[in-house]
């Protein structure tokens, strides 16, 4: 049971990341697995700032007087991390409007379909 | 006893607040159509945030921080009735009339 | 349970509604877990820019998704697999914010014990971010950069002409939300710049002010006007702010290297090393900062400007 | 204390709201629910900042309201185009 | 002065040129530009081998913040050959690169097509020389990103979606690789290679670092286009404009192979990484399916593109295989298969680019009977295609020779027979083409012209190339090999050329 208390944190995390994942691969719309891919790497964003956090510390700005911080590093890789995956959803949106053009459908089947009968 | 009497005030408008936004979330649950719904969270948008934000204020006392609350307020109280208003406009021309349990037109599974 | 809910849904548009939830939800989760900058930027990104983007993406293609008829089966076995490794790897993880795990050991005391002295800045993420490791955030502008021409590269040609303007979508026509909004701007655009500036001492820095300034001008486009945004931002503007903003940070670590420092070691650019770290880190978020707004400015541009399918 | 339940009071709203999103059942009530959502959730990290003792962190709540205008918008935007009146796509 | 700062102008170099590039405006400054960046990050290259050859590691920190607390560079000759087959391909292929974008892209492309370009070589030196791990993450998503712009540059519409594709795989397998480094840098509390070798051996028992190396090891297996996992590769590579497939065909898996030899041997250890996975059975067989099937695959393509395509996944295949021997022999034939597979894939993408921009397509029906108007292009073809098979005096035989005695020695001898096998595929796929070439009629090619000099030109450096590095060895053996013995921890043999 304390195993379960000690790390309810992460399994949030994994229980998050198993969804995004799951929408990812399974589902056949480009929007809806982009979308996915943005919970799942949140999921993973949740991990790293969850391993930062100290008991008992506050926010890493330093203020006069006795404090404990929880640990910056992790809350640095992730601003990097979230710019990363901001870029990668613009950048598929702008994929998923040309491919609209192109085929008239955001669906990966009728793509595929489309693509069979050439 | 001064202070006492402004801690007094932050807390009461702090739980009146918090109490008025637990029943117009309440409402926005409960309430039968979308207009009325609609009341509902327009009004505690502006009313809650309004004894929410000034009891912050009376707790904070004059700093930068109570600038920073006062510029919240403003947000809030300039963008909810703008967005409400938008909002209520866009429903009524999509064709949503009062009192009418509308098919959702969203077809969502 | 929002994010279940993303699964189940097939209306797309509510979908991304949620999403803006979900992002909202994890920037609290962050903050209650004292990340403050990374709620920040979560919450500027994911519910602003994200849900901004994604929605234009659905104005120009379809909202309605179809039923799949995929196999569920694969997929549900591969997303198990992974969670089971997952959970395996968790069994043996130091319990949840115990300041006696190792992460807490090794690398972080020294940013938390001498980051202040060492380069002058109070908000520890900004100076891990901004000096120690600055490469890191040099790679992330980079990244924005990237995706900026990139996402150019693949809408300039199906930029609407000017003959359709009245194509163009925006909500010119309230004038109730032209009137707010103008009153607004300038105050998101003073935010933007105590953001920008302040970064040194509270959360906030390049990013989140290039965000919140681009919010600005996004703003702008949406009451007033995409074309009068247009019309202040051409592409070659654009391009050319992007690439500065880049090539100040570049060119910072260039003086570094010509005044005997390494690349991008601020401590050569004054005599004291402390001044030194300032003017290295006041001048590199100022280049992430032009570089984020312009790209974003661009994002928004170019994707408010396709034509819509027929 | 006060501030506590104050905060805890919104929660419990925030949660109320987010089921109206998750129900719906018109594209309006979502809309009006997310932006409901938004206001609370500024309005809990006040409350928070105040809580912790860390009010500067204010800049966090301010950056949220504007956001949720600015979604608010964009989503507004994205209706007036006509989308939401006829959901069946054209093609 | 500036031989101190050698690693980091490495990856400044081409860094500067791309923002340059999207604001110059006359097309030929920015090939000059680009050019002469990937010319000098190739310079720069050669220079770190030799140094890393004689004074063994370079270490270069960044912000002048020391290793755990910064972020470092470290050189050693595993990468510094990496780098240098990178811009050596890169700058080979941007000397094609003018005529056959002015063919392929549109006028108004070219500032950003150079730019992601550069960004991409970027990206792929950046993940080369870092010790750092999480800016191993960050590079990686600046070259995947730059990468994803590229391909959809391509004409046919399918470019779109191989690179929707790549986008989806490729994000996820950064994901990936992000969660591995996150679990590692929750086991020590450090991202620096180096440290993390030095603390990990202390938490080795425990489940999580075993799930953070499974996930790595899935992530960079994605990027790797690993068997099951190279899905995204074919499409990419056949849609992509022709230069960028020359371009990343030669490096980009290159360089994701590199990563997990670093992450293999250097931060986990061999020790660990074999003994608590079977690794070596799972690269082993992963390896022999990728030579079989993807071989097979590429023989039923009737679009020659997508046919080298396929043979790149198996080739990929051959270099796993080296890796599952862990002998010095096995590593030496992966890494010189990385610097022969890069050099012929990149010799017949280019030769593929001049078909295309005579022919306007690569399927079989557009080269039926073009040997004789084409008769350069297909040389080309023909030694690029024999290098495959691994005939001798071509690069290709020198790397299939010691895979085939990494086997011998451990007494694989289905192994030896797969691998002639392999070679036995790859001679009937590269027989199709030249068949279609030289043996078919022909009605309606007569008037087609040999492909321009300047496309040529390079096509034939880099075929040169495969015929040089066939038979004088010295060069790529001797660092093969002392890199092999580097990186199992024996002592290594003296590099040829180095000045002790």
């Amino acid at each position: 049971m304390s195993t379960f208390i000690d790390l309810y944190n992460y399994w949030i995390f994994i229980f998050l990341m198993m969804i995004g994942f799951y929408i990812v691969i399974a589902q056949g719309n480009l929007v809806k697995k982009i979308i996915g891919l943005n919970i799942f790497q949140t999921a993973v964003f949740l991990l790293y700032i969850s391993m930062g956090k100290v008991k008992g510390g506050t926010a890493p700005i330093i203020v006069a007087g006795d404090a404990s911080y929880s640990n910056p590093l992790p809350h640095v890789l992730i601003l990097t991390a979230i710019v990363v995956g901001v870029a990668t959803t613009a950048l598929a949106m702008a994929l998923i409007i040309r491919i609209r053009k192109a085929y008239g459908t955001i669906e990966e089947q009728d793509i595929h379909e489309q693509d069979a009968s050439l | 006893m001064w202070d006492t009497l402004i801690s007094y005030c932050s807390y009461a408008l702090l739980l009146t607040g918090s109490f008025l936004s637990l029943t117009f979330a309440i409402g926005l649950l409960r309430f039968p159509d979308f207009y009325t719904r609609m009341h509902a969270a327009g009004v505690s948008d502006t009313l809650c945030a309004g004894l929410i934000v000034l009891g912050l204020v009376l707790q904070a006392g004059i700093s930068l921080v109570t600038l920073k609350l006062l510029f919240i307020l403003l947000f809030l109280w300039f963008t909810s009735p703008t967005a409400s208003f938008a909002l209520a406009r866009a429903a009524h021309r999509a064709g949503y009339g009062v009192n009418e349990q509308q098919e959702a037109s969203s077809s969502n599974s | 349970m929002v994010a279940i809910a993303v699964a189940v849904m097939r209306d797309l548009f509510a979908i991304v509604m949620l999403f803006g939830i979900y992002s909202l939800l994890t920037a609290g989760i962050f903050v209650s877990l004292d990340a403050v900058d990374v709620a920040f930027t979560e919450a500027a990104v994911g519910a602003g820019i994200s849900t901004i983007l994604i929605l234009s993406t659905l104005a120009l293609t379809s909202r309605e998704e179809k039923k799949s008829t995929h196999s569920r089966f694969l997929p549900l076995l591969v997303v198990l697999v992974t969670g089971a490794t997952l959970v395996y790897g968790t069994l043996d993880m130091p319990a949840f914010s115990d300041p006696q795990a190792p992460v807490h050991q090794h690398v972080a005391p020294r940013y938390l014990d001498q980051a202040q002295q060492e380069t002058g800045v109070p908000n520890i993420v900004t100076a891990v971010l901004a000096s120690y490791r600055s490469y890191d955030t040099m790679g992330e502008v980079t990244v924005i950069f990237t995706a900026g021409i990139a996402v150019m590269l693949l809408l300039s040609a199906f930029r609407h002409r000017e003959d359709e303007a009245g194509n163009l979508n925006d909500l010119s026509h309230h004038p109730v939300l032209k009137y707010v909004a103008r009153l607004m701007i300038p105050f998101i655009l003073l935010f933007a710049l105590y953001v920008q500036f302040h970064g040194d001492y509270g959360p906030g820095g390049g990013f989140q002010a290039g965000v919140i300034f681009a919010a600005g001008f996004i703003l702008y486009g949406l009451v007033v006007g995409i074309d009068k945004t247009r019309s202040m931002f051409s592409d070659s503007v654009l391009r050319w702010l992007m690439a500065s903003g880049l090539l100040l940070y570049i060119g910072v670590g260039v003086v570094t290297l010509l005044l005997g420092g390494e690349f991008l070691n601020y401590n050569v650019l004054a005599a004291d090393q402390v001044k030194g770290q300032h003017w290295g880190i006041f001048l590199v978020e100022l280049g992430v900062g032009i570089t984020v707004t312009a790209t974003m400015i661009a994002m928004f541009l170019a994707f408010s400007e396709v034509r819509r399918p027929e | 204390m006060i501030l506590a339940v104050t905060a805890i009071a919104l929660l419990v709203a925030m949660a109320l709201t987010l089921a109206r999103a998750l129900l719906g059942p018109s594209i309006f009530d979502r809309i009006l629910a997310v932006n409901t959502f938004g206001t609370k959730i500024v309005l809990f990290l006040g409350v928070y900042g105040f809580l912790t003792q860390r009010p500067d962190f204010l800049d966090i709540a301010l950056v949220y309201a504007l956001i949720n205008f600015i979604s608010t918008l964009a989503v507004l935007r994205f209706f007036e185009s006509g989308q939401l009146v006829m959901p069946k796509d054209k093609e | 002065m500036i031989s101190s700062h050698l690693p980091v102008l490495q990856v400044i170099l081409p860094l500067i040129a791309a923002p340059l590039c999207v604001l110059l405006r006359r097309s030929s400054l920015l090939w000059l530009l680009s050019f002469s960046a990937s010319l000098g990050a190739m310079v720069i290259a050669w220079l770190l081998l030799q140094q890393a050859g004689s004074s063994g590691v370079i270490s270069y920190i960044l912000g002048g913040w020391a290793a755990p607390w910064g972020i470092e560079y470290r050189i050693d000759t595993l990468n510094a050959y990496v780098l240098l087959i990178v811009t050596a391909i890169s700058s080979v292929v941007l000397l094609a690169a003018k005529k056959s974008i002015e063919q392929e892209v549109p006028q108004q492309h070219w500032p950003m097509f150079y730019a992601s370009y550069l960004l991409c070589l970027t990206g792929l030196l950046g993940i080369t020389a870092t010790a750092d791990a999480f800016n191993v993450f960050v590079f990686l998503e600046i070259s995947s990103l730059s990468s994803y712009a590229l391909i959809s540059l391509g004409r046919d519409r399918r470019a779109l979606t191989a690179s929707y594709q790549y986008l989806v795989m490729g994000t996820i397998g950064a994901t990936f690789i992000l969660i591995g480094i996150g679990l590692l840098y929750m086991l020590t509390g450090t991202l620096n290679m180096n440290d993390l070798a030095q603390r990990l051996p202390a938490v080795a028992q425990t489940k999580t670092m075993l799930s953070a190396f499974a996930f790595l090891f899935v992530g960079i297996s994605l990027k790797l286009a690993l068997f099951p996992l190279h899905l995204w590769l074919p499409n990419a590579y056949t849609y992509a404009p022709s230069i960028v497939s020359a371009f990343l065909a030669g490096t980009a898996t290159k360089v994701a192979v590199y990563v997990l030899l670093r992450f293999i041997f250097t931060v986990f250890g061999a020790d660990y990484a074999f003994s608590v996975l079977p690794l070596a059975e799972i690269l082993m067989l992963l390896g022999v399916a990728a030579i079989l099937f993807a071989s097979l695959s590429a023989i039923y393509q009737d679009n020659i593109k997508r046919l080298f395509a396929y043979s790149s996944v198996a080739q990929l295949g051959y270099i796993t295989l080296g890796i599952s021997f862990l002998s010095v022999s096995g590593l030496s034939a992966t890494l010189l298969h990385l610097f022969n597979h890069a050099l012929m894939k990149a010799a017949l993408f280019m030769a593929l680019a001049c078909l295309l921009y005579r022919q306007g397509g690569v399927k079989f029906s557009h080269v039926k009977g073009l040997g004789r108007q084409m008769p350069w292009t297909f040389m080309a073809i023909v030694i690029g295609g024999l290098s495959l098979v691994g005939v001798p005096l071509t690069v290709g035989f020198i790397s299939k020779w010691y895979l085939i005695l990494a086997a011998i020695e451990q007494g694989h001898f289905v192994l030896v027979a797969i691998i002639l096998f392999g070679s036995l595929l790859a001679l009937v796929y590269v027989w199709r083409i030249v068949e279609q070439g030289f043996f078919s009629a022909s009605d309606d090619h007569t008037d087609v012209k040999e492909a321009p000099l300047s496309l040529l030109l390079p096509t034939w450096l880099l075929v040169l190339a495969n015929i040089w590095f066939g038979i004088d060895t010295s060069l790529t053996v001797g660092v093969a090999e002392h890199t092999a013995h580097w990186l199992l921890e024996l002592p290594a043999p003296v590099m040829p050329g180095a000045t002790p």
